[in-house]
């Protein structure tokens, strides 16, 4: 009963994701757009809540939904491309049914070589009471040096930032 | 429900990819990049379930910080690419090209 | 003679000098003055060419004692020199003489001076980087025709490229670019499937029971035994590099462009030397390191075909051609069509044939060269129908023009016959019916030269501006005079050069057959 | 010297020279903002950039040259490390001495360029030392990241930011095929640790199809970081973009890291499914040879021309890491010494020779330049020459191919047939190098041709020094040959570099 | 030079002048040498420091040049023409004397078998191969030597006179000096090699004598068609030198003839090498079908052609077969090819020289004719007779040679002299010359008698001596036995004896008719031009006289045994250690005696002659015929004989025009330019380039297209390892 509750979310969080998905890229008003991704975004942290990853969930919800999205949408609005205005941001029905076909095309090629033998099922996580523990422990033993380079990484994005986006002299 | 999992996973990707293909607005693409990369961040828990470790769920922390940074320079880049062309429109931006 | 040589220890330092005073006169050269156009008119830099000349006359005397020092009967490898270069892959500054490569060098050294003093009023701009390239080129040559060590042979064949690509694109002709990229890039293509080839001998060449390290040394290489696939596919590569190079049809295309296009010298230095590198490959590398490959049936019928093709295709086309300089360039082709089915053939005779016709090839067209050049700088043209009937005018020039001529047509008692005549001959033996087609060549020889200077020196002179035509100088006559000694020295008592060659020859024809016999044997075994 | 890497302590230890890079990029960046921006603090800044990599590239010969070893790890402390951060420090040397001369030729005020390029290079070294795939990742995006912002650093070039965009949509999106890799890997082996996937990855293992897939997935991601045939195309239009200082920067130092990382991920972790990926990678390098050579015949401007010539040459590259052994990685750091020698060299002249605005950067603009600058026509023609792989004069670029071919010829299944298709494409090479020798040799020098303005000082020195090493190494290249035979990675287990020279050689 | 290198040799000449032999051709050669020098010496203006630099036009050069004017033109004396006189006759004169000393020294040493060989050095000495610079003395080319030394001095002297006023003065005597020198090694070479070194070196002459006046093109034409066609006679030369070597691995004449036997009688082989020789002699002796350049090299100076083209170079064919009869004997088939050959060679030039209204060229094709005679001789193995007919033939083809060039020089002068440009050589403008130039008319006459074969005169005798062997051979011996081309060697035989005696008739009558059209009858050179006709100077009619005696007693050389009116069989004689072996196996068994039948074809053979003379005198009308301008165009068979059956034209039409043009257009243009140079070599380049625009194409500048290039590129990608 409760393996077949799991498995119908798992299935509807997933379908939604994916419908989610296809109406993002599909819609051609940037706003609608992003809002699906956000819908899709948050499917997906249900998904790794139930794959017992409930602090990667949070985040996801947290940094993704609720930070990159935001921006997102901010620069959309900043330069006023919210309206679909641009009607021709799509590209016409030929262009949409070969990027279909290079998607199926590439999907069956994935599912071809991965066909999902997998060696072992490992037990989940049991400490469900502890979720940030398993996850912090590596991050700050064998993955000190990653994490300390991501930190770089913001260094530059904020540098990048700021130089890129500052009011420079007029262009030519 | 691993296998699903990936296969969500898989499936998100590739919409990520046609998503890519088929827009023409940069903002948009790039979300779409974003799409990709929480797919696989999707493929990345499945697979830290399956083998019981939690290097996969380190690996998606550091996937979204980096994600996180790229939003930020992306969109400082789009910002300036709007001053030069007014535009975000791919089509209008070819002044390199053969 | 060979006393004072001992005495001064000749054969130790001789080859490397050889291969240094031209780069020392090259840098000369080049701190002497300022390499760009605005000074370096010839006017400006008039110094420029008397040091290139004094440096390649030093070198040429320097490279006159291996005529009385190499000993026809000792050693296989005279003079030698050996010094470590690139340790990690055991590749050494290795060289030698032998009789075939003491030849090339006398030759080469004995032609500079003469480019030099072909080009000597002719170029008049940027002075002091053209006879910097000449003797960089020289030192390339050189370095081809002593290396021992295939490392240090492929970066002489190569370094020569340079030079003569930028003396033909920057002094030559209208279509210069044209023809020294093709130049370039043709002969590029086939050396570097020839690189492939000698990285992979070295990569086979070490004996761990033996504990011999890889090497690149010519005489080591020679000793390994390649299954006859492997052969087939290496002869290949060093094959097309040396047929571009010689060149045999069909890949001789480059060389009209680039002789029409060259200046005289470039002309002189290319047909003289340059193509020798490919029938000197062919002697050297291509032929003793892959006997069985070259002396299986298909392709050494394939080649002998080929060079047939060459002299009789080369003769024909030279015939119809308007310009006396291309007409003397394909002429090329036909001559070392000679060398090849010689070399191919695999006698005795055909060998030593072979390298005679090399040098001879490099004195009557080189002279032809030359003396096409002095027409070309009077009268600024090289087209065979804007001349006629010069004889009055220039009797001189004309005579000369006509010794040459039937010294290229191979007039017995002229060099060219000695070298054509021993080539058919040996290749008789072996080849006839290649021989008899071959042998045809003489008449076709005769009617492209003969046609081309009765069109130039006999004929009506009907043409007011050739009237006016002045005959050669003392610096054009003693050119001329060296090349014309040469010609009768060699077409009438060749034999010292013979004798010189004798031993190398019949060690490159034995060492072949033998080489091909082992293997016959050997397969006969696995049967 | 030692590591232990589950030590904080002595992990810092063995990341050095990356440690050095890095605080002192940050210790920079405080400099260069806390003041005005002025052309003269930029260019103190980039002097100070200089002094940084310099010091980290002491820092690297020092550990170097006391044979440092370390614990399996998260990184890798070996010599094929040690050489491709000198590589890659070098590069970034000669990119900050032509950004300070450049900058000042354009009126660019941009202290912050200098501290990108450092950041840059660290992400960089990180590449060079990376054992995890986790860490390629991340040093892949701090790289990247980075060069996204270097090639739009000029705000008041339209082309700049085209150039940072374009580069920025297909980086990311080529980055999530890398990571894609990195997580089915991830879910057929277990671990992201490159050893362990090394060996869990052998002939048993091998039919693992999610493997299979994660590796595919790997190809395409490096592919596009080291810009191969067809993943090649932002190259051009980036290069030609971006400003010429950073287009070197990116042609060289960037490829060299990636490939290092790409190199080491071949040779350390899947030598077991060398049957799966050695004809995809094998279509790879073909492709990209060829298709680099012959596209670069068609270009007019000379920054594209080099962009292109970059893409051929990854194609080179890409042959050792086809044959992915000891005798490959030699190959590739000595290659990459000249190739990177003669790239920024001929960006180099291309700074030199152009006008402000980035004019006069198309090959017919060099028309007759032998005939105002000598020395400097020459010299492009010896970076032409070595890019084509020519004896002598083209220096140690010859000794480069020829290294490659000997890795190809000598691998355990001889790769002929990328040598043959590897001179051929050289062959085709000659078609544009030669152009450019020719215009500059052979053409008459156009009446209304600009005055060649006297060249600043540091591209001065870049130009000569690149020139002198490829020349004099080109001649004698004993020690490089040497430093690349001893500088495989020592975890490296396979054939021996090269078929072995005995002492008795050495008299 | 000239040290010995040879050992002790004990051979009866070693001691005599015979070691002096080679100064033989050295004297003439020192003749050439100062010649050439005073030739170039006193044209060559020395020319400016730096000839690229423009403006070396002075006034001083043009005015010299202009001076020269055209060579005909000039009148002024050569200023060096004394000394050159003197070297240039002296030095053959020299060489004569020598050749007589050691003609003595032959004499009194008696019979001896083996020639006296004298070797210099070695010349190309390699592996099994030993050539040397060596010179044989032999009976056989003791009689060459002294007829190229003596009827070269004779001619020499001719030139004086007849070159005197020509500018290139010192030149002509260079070449012929030359000519001389290279003429003497191919007789005295004691190996094929060396012999080839002549052999080509009179060729060269041949060539710089034919165009010597190359300002006019068709001379330098003519120059050109002689050296390319005697090349073609030359490859069968090398050939046979190759195939010789390769079996017998010497190529000295001595031990060739030694060793010939071993290549197995009539064998495929010894067939194959005489017929290559033969083709050298085909190309040298201008027979059929290499006999086209022989008239046309009759626009070299008179003098010249008497010399080269009559006297003694193209006989060289026949030496040369003479010098190898070992080698021919071995091969019947191959000597009646030669036979055959030179029969059929004889009767169509003396049908051409019907019909030609040129005196020289009248003269050319029977000097064709006759060697075709010559060739008919040694084929069947009568050697000596061959050899005969050489000798006589040298003396009066060189009296008429020489008759005619008098007759030219008159005409010539008396053109000149009104300005008049017709054709001094045509018989049409002739006639009636013999009341001008009664020296020269009586001469012509003594050779023409002797041509015709009219006894007693020299022609007689050895002509009938090579139709009475041909006729002899038909009988018996190896030739009789063998067979040719399917037939009977005897009826061959028989045929060709018909057909020597048809070509003797043709003989007469040609001669006859350019004896009648140019001294009898009216005179049509014109009014004003006839005053000025007169004899030549005495330096050329004195070598006329010389010669006219030489024709007329000629024939007591080599008396046949039926008409024994001297000493019979000297030259036979003389030549039996040469030539006689090879003869006797050709011959077979031998009836001695003389029988009835000889004197049968003896009479024969007079009729003939006698017949031909008649019929020209009747049926030839002198007084009818037209000058040259007004002369009606012909029709019918004499058309096509006076345009000499129109081989020029098929030759040109079939082998020149096809050669030239498809070298031109399908070689060069099109295999040379299209083939290889625009499709491989630019094609290659061309495709790279059409491959890099394509690929430049897809590099639209667009994002998109980029994502779609590295999407696409994932598929392949995943698809090499989906469907590994």
């Amino acid at each position: 009963m409760n393996t077949l509750v799991y498995t119908f979310h798992f299935y509807l969080f997933g379908l939604i994701a994916i419908a989610s998905a296809l109406a993002f890229v599909t819609r051609k008003s940037a706003v609608a757009a992003a809002l699906w991704l956000v819908n899709t975004m948050f499917c997906l942290s249900a998904l790794f809540v139930m794959l017992d990853a409930q602090f990667v969930a949070a985040v996801q919800v947290l940094v993704y939904a609720g930070a990159i999205m935001v921006v997102f949408l901010f620069v959309v609005m900043l330069l006023n491309l919210g309206e679909a205005s641009e009607v021709t941001d799509i590209r016409s029905l030929g262009g949409k049914l070969t990027a279909g076909f290079v998607g199926l095309l590439m999907l069956a090629e994935l599912f071809s070589l991965s066909r999902l033998k997998f060696p072992r099922l490992m037990g989940a996580m049991t400490d469900h009471a502890n979720v940030v523990n398993p996850v912090s422990a590596p991050l700050f033993h064998e993955f000190l040096l990653p994490f300390e380079v991501t930190s770089v990484v913001l260094l530059v994005a904020v540098i990048g930032a700021v130089v890129l986006a500052k009011r420079g002299p007029k262009a030519q | 429900m691993i296998a699903e999992a990936l296969f969500f996973s898989a499936v998100l990707f590739i919409i990520g990819v046609v998503g890519v293909l088929i827009r023409r607005n940069a903002i948009i693409i790039f979300m779409c990049v974003e799409l990709m990369l929480t797919a696989v961040n999707l493929s990345f828990i499945a697979l830290a379930r399956l083998h019981g470790s939690a290097t996969g769920q380190v690996f998606v922390l550091f996937v979204m910080t980096v994600a996180a940074a790229e939003a930020a320079v992306g969109l400082a880049i789009v910002i300036s690419i709007f001053r030069h062309h007014k535009s975000v429109d791919l089509r209008n931006i070819n002044l390199l090209k053969g | 003679m060979r006393d004072f040589l001992t005495q001064l220890s000749y054969d130790a330092w001789v080859l490397p000098a050889l291969l240094l005073i031209p780069l020392a006169g090259a840098l000369l050269l080049l701190v002497t003055g300022s390499l760009s156009s605005d000074d370096g008119t010839l006017e400006a830099a008039p110094s420029a060419r008397v040091i290139a000349l004094v440096t390649f006359v030093l070198e040429f005397v320097v490279s006159m004692g291996l005529w009385w020092s190499y000993d026809p009967a000792g050693a296989r490898w005279q003079a030698t020199f050996d010094h470590w270069w690139i340790i990690p892959w055991n590749a050494r500054l290795s060289m030698g003489i032998d009789g075939i490569s003491l030849m090339m060098v006398l030759l080469t050294t004995v032609i500079m001076p003469l480019a030099v003093l072909g080009s000597w009023t002719s170029i008049r701009t940027k002075v002091r980087s053209y006879y910097a390239l000449m003797l960089v080129l020289t030192t390339g040559m050189l370095g081809v025709f002593v290396a021992r060590d295939m490392l240090f042979f492929y970066l002489m064949w190569e370094i020569m490229l340079i030079p003569m690509y930028f003396i033909i694109g920057i002094w030559g002709g209208e279509r210069r670019v044209y023809a020294s990229i093709k130049f370039f890039i043709y002969t590029t293509a086939g050396s570097l499937l020839m690189l492939v080839g000698i990285i992979y001998l070295w990569t086979v060449s070490p004996v761990p029971a033996m504990g011999l390290p890889a090497s690149f040394d010519y005489d080591r290489l020679l000793s390994i035994a390649h299954t006859h696939r492997a052969a087939l596919w290496l002869f290949g590569a060093f094959f097309l590099a040396f047929a571009v190079k010689t060149p045999m049809f069909p890949f001789h295309t480059w060389l009209p462009d680039a002789h029409v296009e060259a200046p005289t010298a470039g002309s002189v230095i290319l047909a003289s030397l340059m193509l020798k590198m490919g029938t000197y490959g062919f002697l050297r590398f291509a032929i003793p390191l892959f006997p069985t490959a070259a002396m299986t049936p298909w392709v050494r019928t394939t080649v002998l075909s080929l060079a047939v093709i060459g002299i009789i295709y080369g003769a024909l086309v030279a015939m119809v051609q308007p310009d006396f300089k291309k007409l003397v360039a394909y002429s090329s082709v036909s001559h070392l069509g000679f060398v090849v089915l010689g070399i191919f053939a695999l006698t005795q005779q055909s060998v030593q044939g072979a390298m005679m016709v090399m040098i001879n090839h490099g004195i009557s067209t080189g002279a032809l060269f030359l003396l096409i050049g002095m027409l070309y700088e009077r009268r600024h043209t090289r087209l065979i129908a804007s001349y006629g009937g010069i004889a009055r005018v220039v009797p001189l020039f004309s005579a000369l023009l006509v010794i040459v001529s039937f010294s290229s047509i191979g007039l017995p008692a002229t060099n060219g016959f000695v070298g054509e005549f021993l080539v058919l001959l040996g290749s008789f033996k072996t080849h006839p019916f290649f021989t008899l087609f071959a042998t045809t060549a003489v008449i076709y020889a005769a009617a492209y030269l003969l046609w081309g200077i009765q069109g130039i020196v006999f004929n009506p002179l009907d043409k007011k501006e050739n009237e006016h035509i002045t005959d050669l100088n003392a610096r054009e006559l003693t050119i001329m005079g060296v090349l014309v000694v040469a010609i009768f020295w060699i077409g009438i008592y060749p034999q010292p050069i013979l004798r010189r060659m004798e031993s190398s020859s019949a060690y490159f024809v034995h060492s072949v057959e033998q080489g091909q016999a082992d293997t016959r044997t050997a397969s006969r075994e696995v049967r | 010297m030692y590591f232990d890497l589950s030590i904080p302590s002595q992990l810092a230890g063995a990341l050095l020279p990356d440690l050095v890079l890095a605080i002192g990029a940050m210790l920079l960046l405080l400099y260069s903002v806390w003041g005005p921006a002025t052309l003269a603090r930029a260019r103190v800044t980039g002097i100070l950039a200089i002094v940084v990599c310099a010091a980290s590239f002491a820092a690297v010969v020092w550990v170097w040259r006391h044979d440092a070893t370390a614990s399996n790890g998260i990184i890798a402390v070996d010599a094929f490390r040690w050489a491709t951060d000198c590589i890659v420090l070098a590069a970034t040397i000669i990119a900050s001495t032509l950004m300070i001369d450049y900058s000042e030729r354009e009126q660019l005020v941009s202290a912050e360029s200098y501290v990108l390029l450092l950041l840059a290079a660290s992400g960089m070294l990180l590449l060079a030392a990376a054992r995890d795939l986790m860490v390629v990742f991340l040093g892949v995006e701090l790289m990247s990241i980075a060069s996204y912002i270097l090639a739009g650093l000029d705000r008041r070039s339209a082309r700049g930011a085209e150039a940072s965009l374009k580069y920025f949509l297909l980086g990311a999106f080529s980055a999530c095929f890398l990571l894609y890799g990195v997580a089915l890997v991830y879910g057929a082996t277990g671990s992201t640790d490159i050893a362990v996937i090394g060996t869990a990855v052998t002939g048993k293992t091998f039919d693992n199809p999610m493997l299979l897939a994660g590796i595919a997935m790997l190809i395409i991601g490096f592919s596009f970081k080291v810009a191969a045939v067809p993943f090649h195309m932002w190259t051009p239009d980036v290069y030609e973009g971006a400003s010429t200082p950073v287009s070197a920067f990116m042609a060289t130092a960037v490829k060299a890291a990636a490939f290092a990382a790409f190199l080491r991920v071949w040779i350390e972790a899947f030598p077991g499914a060398t049957a799966a990926w050695v004809h995809p990678l094998q279509w790879l390098a073909v492709v990209t040879m060829v298709g680099g050579n012959v596209i670069a015949l068609m270009q007019k401007n000379i920054k594209r021309m080099l962009a292109y010539s970059s893409i051929a040459h990854a194609g080179y590259l890409l042959v050792t890491v086809v044959v992915a052994n000891q005798l490959g990685a030699a190959a590739f750091l000595f290659y990459l010494v000249a190739y990177t020698l003669a790239t920024t060299g001929a960006f180099a002249v291309v700074i030199a020779l152009s006008e402000p605005g980035e004019r006069n950067e198309s090959i017919p603009d060099y028309a007759g330049l032998w005939t105002v600058q000598p020395w400097l026509a020459a010299a492009m023609a010896v970076f032409m020459f070595a890019l084509l792989g020519f004896p002598i004069a083209g220096g140690m670029g010859f000794f480069a191919k020829w290294y490659v071919i000997e890795a190809a010829l000598h691998a355990p299944q001889p790769q002929t047939v990328l040598a043959v298709v590897l001179v051929l494409a050289s062959v085709i090479s000659a078609g544009y190098y030669l152009g450019v020798v020719l215009t500059m040799f052979m053409k008459p020098r156009p009446a209304d041709a600009a005055a060649v303005r006297p060249v600043p000082t540091g591209t001065f020195l870049v130009i000569s020094l690149s020139a002198f090493v490829l020349l004099l190494f080109g001649v004698l290249p004993n020690g490089f040959v040497k430093l690349a035979h001893d500088s495989v990675p020592i975890s490296m287990v396979g054939t021996p570099a090269g078929p072995p020279v005995t002492a008795a050689a050495e008299r | 030079m000239l040290q010995e290198l040879a050992a002790v040799d004990t051979h009866p000449l070693a001691e005599t002048a015979a070691r002096f032999v080679g100064l033989l051709p050295l004297l003439p050669l020192a003749g050439f040498l100062v010649n050439g020098a005073l030739s170039l010496a006193s044209s060559y203006k020395r020319g400016p420091a730096d000839p690229s630099a423009a403006g070396a036009h002075d006034g001083t050069a043009a005015e010299q040049v202009a001076a020269h004017g055209s060579d005909h033109d000039a009148v002024a004396r050569h200023p060096y023409a004394a000394i050159t006189s003197v070297v240039g006759t002296l030095m053959p004169a020299l060489s004569f004397a020598l050749a007589i000393a050691i003609f003595l020294a032959m004499v009194s040493a008696g019979d001896f078998s083996t020639p006296y060989v004298r070797s210099y050095f070695d010349w190309m000495v390699t592996g099994d191969l030993q050539i040397r610079w060596a010179f044989q003395l032999d009976q056989l080319s003791m009689v060459m030597v002294l007829v190229i030394t003596g009827v070269g001095t004779l001619i020499h002297i001719f030139s004086i006179g007849y070159m005197r006023d020509d500018p290139g003065y010192p030149r002509f005597f260079a070449y012929l000096n030359l000519f001389v020198a290279f003429m003497l090694v191919l007789v005295l070479g004691a190996s094929y090699p060396v012999m080839f070194v002549g052999w080509e070196g009179v060729g060269l002459c041949s060539y710089l004598l034919i165009g010597y006046w190359y300002n006019v093109k068709s001379n330098a034409d003519a120059g050109l068609k002689a050296f390319i066609v005697n090349r073609i006679g030359d490859v069968g030369f090398l050939m046979a030198m190759f195939m010789i070597f390769a079996n017998l691995h010497t190529l000295d004449i001595t031990a060739v003839n030694a060793a010939a036997p071993s290549l197995g009688f009539n064998s495929a082989l010894v067939t194959t090498i005489c017929l290559f020789l033969f083709m050298g002699c085909v190309g040298k002796s201008a027979q059929l079908p290499l006999y086209v350049w022989l008239p046309d090299a009759m626009a070299g100076p008179t003098p010249v052609s008497a010399l080269i083209h009559a006297a003694t170079m193209v006989t060289a064919g026949v030496y040369l077969i003479a010098r190898s009869s070992a080698l021919f004997v071995m091969s019947p088939a191959a000597c009646i090819t030669v036979a055959v050959v030179g029969t059929l060679t004889a009767l169509f030039a003396a049908t051409i020289g019907l019909k030609q209204w040129d005196i020289k060229k009248v003269l050319a094709y029977s000097t064709i004719s006759q060697l075709g005679y010559m060739f008919m001789g040694v084929g069947v193995g009568a050697y000596a007779a061959g050899m005969f007919h050489l000798i006589t033939h040298a003396f009066f083809k060189a009296l008429l040679f020489l008759g005619s060039g008098s007759v030219i020089f008159a005409m010539h002068r008396a053109y000149h002299h009104t300005g008049n440009h017709d054709d001094a050589q045509d018989m049409r403008n002739m006639g009636g010359l013999r009341k001008y130039m009664p020296w020269t008319f009586a001469l012509m006459w003594i050779a023409t008698l002797a041509i015709a074969g009219v006894p007693p005169f020299s022609g007689f005798f050895s002509k009938d001596g090579i139709l009475g062997a041909v006729f002899e051979r038909a009988q018996h011996g190896t030739l009789a036995e063998a067979t040719w081309l399917g037939m009977p060697g005897s009826a061959v035989l028989y045929a060709l004896y018909g057909l020597g005696l048809l070509t003797a008739l043709l003989t007469a009558i040609y001669m006859t008719r350019l004896m009648l059209y140019t001294f009898h009858g009216p005179n049509r050179t014109g009014e004003a031009e006839r005053a000025q006709l007169r004899e030549a100077p005495w330096s050329m009619t004195g070598p006329l006289v010389v010669l006219g005696v030489l024709s007329a007693v000629g024939g007591w050389l080599d008396l046949p045994a039926t008409l024994p009116l001297g000493p019979v069989g000297l030259l036979d004689k003389w030549l039996e250690p040469v030539v006689g072996a090879a003869t006797a196996t050709a011959a077979g068994v031998v009836g001695e005696g003389v029988t009835s039948t000889e004197y049968v074809l003896i009479a024969v053979a007079v009729a003939i002659a006698v017949l031909g003379i008649v019929i020209a005198l009747v049926r030839l009308r002198p007084a009818a015929l037209l000058p040259k301008r007004d002369a009606l165009p012909e029709h019918g068979i004499e058309k096509l004989l006076e345009n000499k059956y129109y081989i020029d034209e098929l030759y040109d039409d079939a082998i020149v025009t096809p050669l030239v043009s498809g070298s031109r257009n399908i070689l060069w243009k099109g295999i040379d330019r299209g083939i290889i140079d625009s499709f491989f070599v630019n094609g290659s380049a061309a495709l790279s380039r059409g491959v890099g625009w394509v690929g430049s194409q897809f590099q639209s500048g667009e994002t998109g297209a980029y994502a779609w290039a590295i999407a696409i590129g994932a598929l392949a990608v995943l698809g090499a390892f989906t469907f590994r």
